[in-house]
């Protein structure tokens, strides 16, 4: 099986649902000859041509406005978000139209479509190439949102929310773009929305993470193993669809749980995990469900290394709620 | 030495490679002059006269169409006492706008979609609607096609190719776009004509729109309906440009200026826009010039801030009266005819509101939930029982304050 | 003392600060002469004139940017959204902007401004008329955002935004703007920003609401009360700053919460809530936190009464909370 | 008898009111023609003369300002070797684009704001930015006047009235508008400089913006820095107009379109939009015609979508040596004067680059949570605690992967 990084599986994904499904269709800025300012449409042009590899103009709320155009008579159109911190001129199209169309129109129309988008920190990016906005999109009911953290992942999941019915926001841990390699099958394969993956089982404390912040929380939970903490890692993969049943059965095991992610803490997607968690596990936890997150300031520059939640910051918070 | 170089130079200079004079930075006169290349076209005249040498509407056409102007003003008028009866909750309709909206989308071909903004119900009824699913639109009862998710007056009609309404303004030019886009990928012979208001021209999504339109040359027409206001705005609020139509230059596309009470005009304008977006000539932008005689909703009442002197002069451009000088011109419509159709429209009303009237007031409580996903999510589904079990613990939960 | 609905108290509001501060100026969509869709500016057109209330083109976005510029500059704009369903064409200027200036240009500049909106459901407004949109903006560090529930409250806090350095998303509760009387003082007072107000003391369950619903618990622990359980309800008031001493001190009191929303419960504010008290009573609670919220689909029109948390659901709630 | 009233409507109805000729709605010719409405004007000739007459920078700012744009030019280079070396993280630069960059700073009073797009760092230092202030944004260290917290060449310098920088596209625009506007009102006498490139064009928040500033005739000068690419993207492929200026008409602005690289000509239009706003005549669109010579910034290959013959005609338009030859052409400079010239800017950059990589390379921790708000909330204090210990629990937490 080839080995490949995230950005070069999701290049795959694109061009195995390009071949298998002409109605597929990639739009976004640069994403045409220059093959996207990450790569991640390389090639697609000169295999598809510019009738369904479109540049377009600098405008994301055009990008989304058309592609809803392009997806109610019938394409499958995967737009590009350049950054995921420039999702906010989109954002009227994503909330009151993407998310909207198929209950508003009493189900006679329908606008699935994909808008990936590379998000989250770790690239001295600064607060406008570093952002994870995950959290409002799950707050837009309508939408689906897929975040991988690896390859694999990467893929399969792609191609299932390019096959999925419903609009979803596939955000991509650009600071594990290349770093993040794996085995990789060729050819068409699904991984469904909505399933966590367990990544490593343990009885203590149950730790939640996705994206680019699963590395993290692994090499955190390792550490922890090291240090006699037995972890429980969950990589949530899909936060809405939520897997949260593969949640509620781990916590109920460990009693404990770490939720981990990049985004500002007030009223992040840890909130609602954490929230979930109490609700349907209240009597078996034994420690209070901890966030591991961004602070809440905008994304820093220089100081990124301490803004991020790294391992150092996610074994404290695991020693802690497992002493407790 | 230096100072012949200068003044050689100047002769030089003061000339430009065409041989025509420099004029100073400051002195350039402002050579676009909007109104004469975005002339206000017309068909029809005062008098009901018209140049049929520039009209293409076929003849059989002009009945049909005059009773849809008719049909869509008395429903207006009606729908508007019902919601001052309390038996609707929102109206918002074309009073005085007909023309436009029943002639732009004559002049599109059948299999061509349409992106409605708010008040094109005339369109969505010329595309099949039916009267009473119309209303139950309006009553968001157990026979709405949108499920009572949608206020009154956002009604979508996937058979019509009548694509969803929705309240943000100008979202739907955009997306029409995209339909456009997508026909032309898929090879289809169809052009989406997009309606809206003049006030939308200032919004974020007119200008990506237009933009990617325009530089794709996206077979789509942009039909403004300059009826004058956005709610309290007047058109000169709303941009310094003295047309609406010369905005067509900014996306390199053709802009188009009509008479918006002159259904010739704004057909004729319409189905010449098609032709060419169908040709792969590209765009247009077609600025139908009419006036909002009404309020903006039934929640709005338009003394506060617009003065009835500047509505009067539009009363006898009352484009049904226009049409109907034209018939009568041409010799198709006499006054008894005219007042069969009227009376016939009424019934055709009346008939309409005891059928939707006649069903349940509410859709079922599980539509609630109905279409958020393509399959409900967990949360859709836990949340239906949470529902389900408060109601039946206490029928409040289903009924707002001051009802039963 | 005067007695006011809340759409008089933010219009008194704005007089008592126009006339107080020059610099203080209002804008938006059919604010001017017509004094705004619900009346919110009326007469200030007449006394201010037509440079300090301000009727704008239709464009959000245009609206918050010329907002930002005029802040810099030294105004206090007071922007106003007509729907808070509307405020998405500027979410970019608000995100990305408004909320970053201070920080991004190392305190060098700031623009501090009151983004008025009226928010929320219960006026058959469909899902573009009935939004309740704050957790996106409580989820954007740089942002205050302040919720009243009442014309006193509504009066004393808007003078408080517009004097305060940050920017602050005002939402009003549309639901209330007449519906809601109460005594108000003429002249100025203010109402610190970050204070919750015990609206009702009480031993057995804490009930968190604001805006809108703080009516609606209001009535439920009333009737909850009648049948013999006995509620402290706080009206959170302002949700950035929040006073999170006082709803800690409130559920370390009763060990029991339940939180009230209009917005879709995932995601919404009502998961930090749940969240932080979790994080600090965790040893106090004897019963899970509970959020009676607005469902997880958009905004429905012929069934709001069912879609919104009213008493009844609340008063189901209080009462399983309190016998768990 | 109808058909004599009709042919008689035919002829009268055949000439409009003003007696012209009606043509049929399809044949109308498009009677806006850019290229004669919005030439390209010059004010340097190839050979470095220049038509005085239409030159109104003073001549003792001529050497200060060919200094800038050559200390502009060897700061672009140095900072890329720089950020090759890994010695920062990032630059973005406007080699090629000076003329355009300063020659519209020089055409504003000292006392208006300057809203930078990122590529004006010449405007900033002509604003009296300390280099080495510069270099520490790039470093973010210590000595940052951002504290850190942006990306490099995203500085901020209140003392020049020149605003913050941020990376989304376009949305200084409105920004300038509201601050001329606030002027207005303040009765201040400030313009609003505003610099963007022709891809912001596209964006939503140009749309707003220059709607707004047209509508209330609000002064502020829009500079459009047309360098012929967004990223990957040809101008051709972000818009069908055939110029941006004409963008202005869309408006009803004044727009105005020049040589890019000449740097009189940019001052001249930059003075006169600047003149014109400052007495209620209303803001100009200025599209600067000039190109990007290199990548869209360090992180970027051009190689991959421009091919060399597309920069190579560019070469020898550039506006450092335009200037210079005009320079010369006036006398006042030489060969050996401009090596001068170019010897002392060299150690300017040498002499700032060792001033602001003495400091710490990195601001104090709790610069991380200063100024989110005027005052931490809870929520900063208590993760600033946060961070604290969890810093002294195991210093990794303050390292990169690889660092230390
Ligand atoms: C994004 C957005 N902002 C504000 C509104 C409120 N609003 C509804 S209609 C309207 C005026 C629209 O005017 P115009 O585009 O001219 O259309 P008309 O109503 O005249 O047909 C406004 C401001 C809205 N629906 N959407
Ligand atoms: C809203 C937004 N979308 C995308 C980007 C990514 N991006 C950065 S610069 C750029 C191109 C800008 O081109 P132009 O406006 O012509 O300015 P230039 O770089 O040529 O000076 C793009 C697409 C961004 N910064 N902001
Ligand atoms: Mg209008
Ligand atoms: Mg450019």
């Amino acid at each position: 099986m080839p080995v490949l990084n995230v950005i070069q599986a999701v290049n795959d994904a694109l061009r195995t649902e390009m071949r298998r499904d002409p109605s597929v269709v990639v739009m976004g800025e640069d994403v045409g000859r220059f093959g996207g300012v990450f790569r991640a449409t390389q090639g697609l042009h000169d295999e598809f041509g510019a009738d369904r590899v479109i540049d377009t103009p600098l405008a994301e709320g055009g990008i989304v406005g058309t592609a809803v155009g392009m997806a109610l008579y019938g394409l499958r159109p995967v737009p590009e978000i350049q950054f995921a911190d420039f999702i906010f001129p989109a954002m009227d199209q994503i909330v009151n139209e993407v998310a909207k169309y198929r209950y508003r129109s009493g189900g006679q129309y329908a606008c699935p479509m994909v808008i990936r988008s590379p998000y989250g920190g770790g690239i001295r990016g600064g607060h406008y190439h570093s952002q994870s906005p995950e959290a409002h999109f799950v707050h837009t009911p309508g939408l689906k949102v897929v975040v991988p953290s690896n390859p694999y992942d990467a893929k399969g999941l792609l191609i299932s929310a390019i096959r999925d019915p419903d609009p979803v926001l596939f955000f991509e841990p650009k600071r594990v773009y290349r770093a993040a390699k794996g085995e990789v099958p060729e050819g068409e394969y699904e991984i469904p929305l909505g399933q966590a993956k367990v990544t490593r089982e343990g009885g203590q404390v149950t730790v939640l993470a996705w994206g680019a912040m699963w590395h993290e929380a692994d090499q955190a939970v390792r550490e922890a193993a090291e240090a006699g903490v037995d972890c429980e890692l969950l990589d949530l993969r899909s936060l809405q669809p939520l897997d949260v049943e593969a949640i509620e059965r781990s916590v109920k095991k460990t009693g404990r749980a770490v939720i981990v992610h990049e985004a500002p803490r007030t009223c992040g997607f840890g909130a609602e995990l954490s929230a979930l968690i109490q609700e349907r596990c209240f009597l078996s936890l034994e420690a209070p469900i901890t966030r591991v997150t961004g602070f809440d300031t905008p994304f820093p520059y220089t100081l990124e290394a301490e803004y991020l939640p790294r391992a150092p910051r996610i074994l404290r918070a695991i020693r802690e709620v497992a002493a407790f | 030495m230096r100072r012949e170089i200068h003044e050689s130079f100047v002769r030089r200079n003061g000339h430009d490679v065409h041989g025509e004079e420099l004029t100073p930075f400051s002195q350039r006169p402002a050579a676009h002059r909007p109104e004469k290349e975005f002339p206000l076209e017309r068909v029809l005249a005062d008098d009901g006269s018209a140049d049929l040498a520039r009209s293409h509407l076929p003849q059989e056409r002009l009945l049909p169409l005059y009773r849809l102007m008719v049909l869509n003003r008395a429903l207006d008028e009606r729908m508007i006492q019902l919601q001052r009866q309390g038996r609707i909750g929102f109206y918002i309709g074309s009073i005085g706008e007909e023309a436009t909206v029943l002639g732009a989308a004559e002049g599109m071909a059948p299999q061509d979609w349409i992106f409605p903004c708010y008040r094109e119900h005339g369109a969505a009824i010329l595309r099949g609607l039916p009267l009473a699913k119309f209303l139950c639109d309006l009553l968001g009862n157990a026979g709405d096609l949108m499920e009572g998710h949608q206020m009154p007056c956002h009604e979508a009609f996937r058979p019509g190719r009548f694509a969803s309404i929705s309240s943000p303004i100008a979202t739907q030019i955009p997306q029409a776009v995209g339909a456009g886009w997508a026909a032309r990928i898929k090879k289809d012979d169809m052009v989406p004509l997009v309606y809206f208001g003049e006030g939308a021209t200032s919004a974020n999504d007119f200008h990506t729109g237009l933009n990617f339109a325009g530089v794709r040359k996206v077979p789509v027409v942009f039909v403004c309906r300059n009826n004058g206001w956005a709610i309290s705005v007047p058109r000169e609020r709303q941009t310094a440009a003295v047309t609406f139509a010369e905005k067509a230059l900014a996306y390199g596309m053709k802009g188009e200026r009509v008479d918006g009470n002159d259904l010739l005009a704004v057909y004729e304008a319409t189905r010449l826009a098609r032709a060419r977006a169908a040709a792969g000539e590209g765009p247009t932008l077609i600025e139908c010039v009419t006036y909002r005689m009404e309020g903006h909703s039934t929640s709005d009442d338009p003394r506060v801030y617009r003065p009835a002197e500047l509505v009067d002069p539009w009363r006898k451009k009352d484009p049904i009266l226009r049409l109907k000088g034209h018939l009568v011109w041409r010799g198709l419509l006499s006054e008894s005819e005219d007042a069969a159709i009227r009376d016939a429209v009424a019934a055709e009303i009346q008939a309409a509101l005891r059928e939707a009237e006649a069903l349940p007031s509410k859709p079922p409580l599980e539509s609630l939930f109905d279409g958020v996903y393509a399959q409900p999510l967990w949360q859709q589904r836990e949340q239906l029982e949470e529902l389900r079990s408060a109601v039946a613990a206490d029928p409040r939960v289903a009924r707002l304050r001051g009802e039963g």
